[in-house]
């Protein structure tokens, strides 16, 4: 389990290759990351994104613990962001390896939704016209009602 | 007892954290503590059903204990990912 | 829409960074990707990947237009090798990118259920002792039916 | 009328490919016309339940109709991915 919160950017290819070279044995990896984009066209210029050190890592841990408890996993890989950043840098990935390709999916949606709702992070999108801090949408909450 | 505010509470309340030297037998007491103070506190804590709080770096509810705590933080719900 | 069926290897990390930035406006990426692995502990010593050229490019192609009719899609990319692989070796991968992470997600699941029954290829495990081919598995022919 | 064979098949029938000059009407017509000529065939055709079948390179069914077609290909199902 690898789990890491850092300002810097990070290299979403060659951390995808170091993972999957890592594993044996494992049929599947599957990958997701999230990128900056300005979805209401509020023509953002930058994403600031706040969180809580020490808690932070506690609960991507748990998320990543709980998810291998619940999957039959080989691994998993988290990277978080936070500071500045700007449209299409990368906001964070997560990785995860099982011998089948349902569990390695499954677990990574389930490791995206509790990210979403349950790791203290918080974004504030920048603006030319002012800046605003981006609301939880229902939607993610009500997702973690399926696991 | 370590309090810290995060995203527009602390925004609101205008620092990050402070330390508080009373002894609140509930998070909702700290709570009314606070909104005792100054109208900013009041306007940060005006509407709970927006507020998210955790004790000790996990996620806990307004009427938990606050027994031995050393760290309380007020945050709006997360949006990680 | 990147559909590529080919013997050659190829390189997980530099097709992932290269999917995700061509991506303009797009928060999620998803990536599958499916290892030779020795799931029945056969000692496998390779793997003998046979395809039908012309259908498979056509099977691949209808796949991906499926999934972008059903998903909110930005792009996707299918790379399927044949020919003779070893284990740890990587076989096939996906990539979906969509505004929105469940599209992404789902359009990957889509796609690796269908590439699974769907798509002309037959895989054939040669170990010390002697060679047969991978049976299909109810449970992949199950998975369809969920779509 | 070209007959491909994959996988299984093709090993159990000997060669990847043949040209047929009969012109059977549906599927299962051309299956009953190459069992009737060797063993090697009735063994590759024993049971059509562990069998697929693409004409012109889209998935089909034995009762399928065989007029104007210009390729038929057998083989066991399929194990992609």
């Amino acid at each position: 389990m690898d789990i890491r919160v850092q300002e810097a950017p990070f290299d979403l290819g060659a951390e995808t290759n170091a993972f999957a070279g890592r594993q044996t044995g494992m049929g599947a990896v599957v990958t997701f990351t999230g990128i900056v984009r300005d979805l209401d066209d509020t023509r953002m210029t930058a994403m600031q994104i706040e969180h809580y050190p020490g808690m932070t890592e506690k609960a991507l841990s748990k998320i990543a613990e709980e998810a291998s408890s619940r999957w039959n996993l080989g691994d998993i890989l988290i990277i978080h962001r936070f500071g500045r950043l700007h449209p299409d840098e990368m906001i964070m990935m997560v990785a995860t390896a099982a011998r089948h390709r349902a569990d390695a999916f499954q677990a990574a949606e389930f490791l995206m939704d509790f990210l979403k709702s349950r790791a203290p992070f918080w974004k504030k999108e920048l603006t030319g016209k002012g800046d605003g801090w981006v609301a939880a949408r229902d939607e993610d909450e009500d997702a973690l009602t399926r696991w | 007892m370590d309090v810290l505010y995060f995203a527009w509470v602390r925004e609101r309340i205008g620092q990050p954290k402070e330390r508080i030297e009373s002894n609140p037998a509930t998070v909702m007491d700290l709570v009314n503590q606070l909104r005792a103070r100054e109208p900013r506190y009041e306007a940060a804590f005006a509407d709970l059903g927006a507020l998210r709080v955790a004790v000790d770096q996990e996620l806990s509810d307004f009427d938990a204990p606050l027994k031995n705590a050393r760290e309380v933080a007020f945050f709006p719900p997360m949006t990680g990912g």
